[in-house]
This record gives C-alpha cells, structure tokens and sequence, in this order.
C-alpha cells in the first residue's frame, strides 16, 4: 500500500487473478498471491476467481512441514488487510472435489458458472498462472 | 496499441517463450508497441545468459536480447522468482533487467492490453 | 474478451473450462497444443462446435501445422489466423484470458 | 510393477491412462497432487473403486496432509504410505512405471 | 553403438519409454528421442509406446520452421538404423483423435489396451517424461 | 537395494525435486543406497548454485548437495540440457557433476530400480 504512489495519475483497473491450480504441486498458487498483493498496494481494483483445482488453495488444515514446505495459507487471511475482499469461488467445482467452503480458511463468495462468467467478462486485466 | 506481456515458462521446455516471442515480433510489425515483456515463475529463465543451445535450434535468449536491442523493449526478470532459480546480475543476457512485481502489474495499469503465456 | 488455451484438450480439462466460462461477444483462440481440439469428430470438437454459433473459434495456423495437422481435417467454421490474425484479435477484444 | 500418479484427475487425463493399463499384481501409488483423486464421491474415486479388487490403492500421507485433505474423507479400501512406504513399494514391485 | 562397450558386463535389460505427450509444445518428446538413442547404444532391449498425445509425434508432415523450431521427425525414421524396431501404438488414442497410421512417419505396431498393458508389465526399466 | 532416481522437473516450480529429495532420504533411512540421480530436462536446474530462496523457505540446491556429501550420492546433470538451459561448471552446486545421457541408461542398468519424478 506504501508503494501506491509511486506510478500513474490515479489509473484504477478492474484485475481477475485466476486461480485454476492445487497448490504444493506447483508453485503458482504461492507466487500468483505475491502479485495480488503488490496489485492492491497499487490500488487496483483486485478480485481472485478460485475454480477447477484452485479450490484445492483455500481448504484450511494444510500441513506441508513433512514434505519440507512452507504452509502459505495465512497469506490468504492476510487479504482482508489489504482490503482484498472479492474472492469468487466456483460452485461446481466445490461441488464435483466433494469441498465445502467451511472447511475454507477465508470467507468467500460462491458464484455459479454464469456469474463466474460475468465476473470474468467484466475485467480490464485478467491474470493466470 | 501499447500491449504488455507475461511470460510464465521458461526457454525450450515448454512452448510459451516461444509464443510469446512470435506475438511480440508478429505485433511490432503490425505496428503497435511492446510496453514490456515481464518474466515471472520459470519465465525468469528466459533471461539467462549462460544457455548454449544446439547450433541448429534457435537460440531463445540471444534472441529475446536482439528484440529488445533493435526495439528498445523493455525485458523485466521478477526479482524474488528470479533469485529462487538462480538468476542474478552475473548471468543476466543483455538487454534484460532485475526488478519487482511492481513493474508487472504497471504493465497492466498503463498497457492497453496484457497477454499472458505460460503453461 | 479473448480467450486463449494452450492445451490439448485431450490431456487436460482446461478447453472444457475455458468453454463453460465464454460468454456471448468473446472469442476463443486455440494455440500451441490447443490446436488439436479443433480436429472434426473429436470429442473438443463437439464442445466447440456447441459454441460457435454465439462465439467464433480461431486456431493459430503454425501452431497447426508444426503438428502436421492439416487444415482439411479442421471442423467447419473453425477460422485460421497467424501470428498477425492473433495480434489483431488482442486489439480487437477488450481483454485476453489465457487459460493455462 | 508400481505405478505411480502424480497429476490431479480434475485436470488431467493421467490417471484414467494409468488405470486403463494396470494389470493385476500392480498397485498404483498417488503421489503430489494425485491425492486428490482419492477422496471419496468423486468421479476419480469411482474409478480407484472399480480397480480396489484386483489392485491396491495407496495414497502418500505427506503429500495429502500437505493440501489439507482429510484421511477421513479417503475412499476406503485406499491406503496410506509415508515416504517409508513408498520406498517399500518401489522394492516390493520389479519396477516402477511415472504416469506423469 | 560404439560406445556399447562402455560399461557392465553384457547386461541387457527391456527399456521402456512411454510417450504420452505431444510434439512441440513441450520439449519432453524431442528429448526422450535422445535417450532412446542412447540406450540402443547401450545394447538394451528397447520398446517405445505411443499412447494418449503422444500419438502426435508420429504424424507425417510437421512444419514447425514458422514456430522457428526445428523438425524433430527424422529422428524417428533414424530409430531402424540403431535396431530399434519395437514401436507400440494404442489404438484408441489413436481413434479418439481421428488419426490413422497412414499419415505416420515410421511403421508401427498397433496395439489394443489389453496388449499395451502386457507390454508395460513386461519390462525392467520404464522411463517417461 | 540400489536405487537409481530421475528427476525431470526444476526445483520450485514443480513438486517432483521436493518428492524425488523426499523419496531418496526415505530410501537411505531404510538402509537401502542411491545408485544415482540423474537430472534431465529443466531437472538440470536443481544444479544451479546461484540459486537464493526466501530464507525460511526449503533450500533445494543446498539440500542435495549436502545429501551428496553427508551419503556419497552421485548426482549428474546431463550435459545436453543443461547447456541448452544456462547450468555450466561455473554454476554448477557442489556434489553435482555434469555428464552425458549414457549416465541414465547405466543407472537403468545398474540400479534394481529406477524410480522417476517429473512433471
């Protein structure tokens, strides 16, 4: 947030990060959250859309000591306090991995595909990794 | 039209440098501008200067130091992916440069599109 | 908006994803691996051929034929376009997804 | 022979590949984001169900605990290896085949 | 071949490599090709499946000089010169991408699953990438 | 048992370093020897001695060199794909070597099993 005056004349953009991918397998997960974060400190108008296996990034409970890796879930909590607060995730795909956004470790929307679509549709910037 | 792109992969192993070379050359011809090629994930591989492909093969970093050259494209390796794989100042190829995940969303502020290629 | 997928669709579920989430007024470009979903009588080919009455369907002509895949075996209404046709589809959507 | 399966079957083909050519005496071994097709209801673990009888199943822990998922929810019949395991796995078996 | 001589005492074990992904956009099938080479230079028992994409890298015809990247085909049709002969296809990969081996660039075998299954159990070393 | 490892994939990106590290240190705990780990595709990159990680995260580099050393582990990167992706021996991490393929086919070969990781 320190770093938001630092470039353009107060240009805000509408930014989709989209969120496909399990974490751990990859490292997408860990480093598509480095850039929302720097996206809202240039205040940005930030969403994050979870679908297919990005679902899998929100499940609370991950313990990836044994496999020698950092659990990087609380980066998720740390959102709020970048008044990151648009997380859409995708009804179906919850639904087809037998998930519950209970067991998530941050409030989210649950959207269905049309919405999903909408939300989509609607972006200036659209970020997949 | 100013057009931003991020590249996610890295040289040879997966097709994405490749595309995304093709599209920046294909879209200075068309006679728009190439706001900044950003690297990121194993896309920072893309900016190593100690790769020595076949002689036959194209040779994907000289060629990405050649764009910039005769282009004056600007090419950004992301400093925190960048030093995890071991890319540094010391075998930096020419014509790119080290910086933060600052200059990727600017390239999303200030192009007036971003196309991204990865895996 | 312009989405593009890179996979086939064959190994991976991102075409059929990327499918379910286009809305009327988008456009789809198949490129790299992509390609091979727009082979007639594949199972890709009938997802896509469910879209293109709201939505046309381009394939990046090299990528094709890098493959030795032949424009004759296309499904109809696919359209072609090199690496000129992909720069202008950027320019002329609002916004690119690249479904990775 | 050991297969081992280390792709989502949300997104990938790989697993349905594998266990269309597993013979019996093989066992299959998920591994990284593999585990995920463990989990019970889900159209992967219908297919893990079907091959149960002539083929074990195992799942590894670490890798499962990683994302967060349950021993609980694990359709059963599955079973769980740490690293140990594995290793036993891979003599146990004459050889070991990566669907990757 | 001539470096054959190399190394271990005559032992001659089955190789296997499993191909199951496409031509060019990955590099994983121009590289295999490189240890294939290799191991019958080595004097292994060498098999090689085509099943799922991998059945792509078979086909006749690529031109990928547009794509700036080199045709990697005749390398298949140099297998024969190093006695390897054993090239397995499934046919059903084969079907469900509408593709024929008459478009292939090299004779191959091709197998049903069944059969395919039989030969992966068969070996001692499976290599894929 | 004599087990030879292959690992296809860099460190980071993909888990198949982590699981390939993970899988040897299991089999020497359980008494058993590494023939050899063979890095092959952007495998090569796990030999890269300029690489820097976050402080608390996992130092994969590190970690097979000290494996290397602490077991006498024979770790080769091929020479291929390596030159093609920027590893040379000026950047080559202590306890790695640099060879040809002909070092996979042995460890085929030679080892009881030979165990893949990759993506």
């Amino acid at each position: 947030m320190t770093m938001a005056g630092e470039e353009k004349a107060g240009t805000v953009k509408r930014f989709l990060f989209v969120n496909r991918k399990a974490p751990y397998g990859t490292i997408y997960a860990l480093e598509a959250l480095e850039v929302v974060l720097i996206a809202a400190a240039f205040d940005q108008d930030v969403s994050l859309a979870f679908l297919d296996d990005g679902v899998y990034q929100l499940l609370a409970g991950n313990d990836p000591a044994p496999i020698g890796m950092k659990n990087f879930s609380p980066t998720y909590r740390a959102l709020e306090d970048y008044d990151i607060t648009k997380l859409y995730v995708d009804r179906e795909s919850l639904a087809l991995r037998g998930l519950d956004t209970a067991a998530f470790i941050v409030p989210v929307s649950v959207v269905d595909r049309g919405q999903m679509a909408a939300i989509m549709a609607a972006q200036d910037v659209v970020l997949s990794f | 039209m100013n057009i931003g792109i991020l590249v996610n992969e890295g040289p040879y192993t997966h097709q994405a440098a490749d595309s995304a070379y093709q599209f920046a050359s294909a879209a200075l011809r068309e006679g728009h501008t190439i706001h900044r090629v950003f690297f990121y994930h194993d896309g920072v591989y893309n900016g190593s200067s100690l790769t020595e492909p076949p002689r036959d093969d194209r040779q994907i970093v000289e060629r990405w130091s050649t764009l910039a050259r005769e282009h004056h494209i600007d090419l950004v390796v992301c400093v925190a992916a960048a030093l995890r794989r071991g890319i540094r100042e010391q075998n930096l190829a020419p014509g790119f440069r080290i910086s933060g995940l600052g200059q990727l969303v600017e390239s999303g502020i200030q192009a007036d599109r971003l196309v991204v290629f990865g895996d | 908006m312009l989405h593009t997928v890179n996979k086939s669709p064959f190994a991976s579920a991102t075409l059929s994803a990327c499918i379910e989430h286009i809305t009327p007024g988008a456009a789809l470009l198949l490129i790299e691996d992509g390609v091979t979903g727009a082979v007639a009588g594949t199972p890709a080919a009938d997802l896509l051929a469910a879209i293109l009455g709201r939505c046309p369907v381009y394939v990046l002509q090299p990528d094709l034929a890098a493959r030795g895949l032949r424009e004759a075996r296309l499904l109809p209404g696919v359209e072609l376009v090199d690496y000129a046709g992909f720069v202008r589809l950027v320019v002329a959507h609002e916004a690119v997804q690249a479904w990775l």
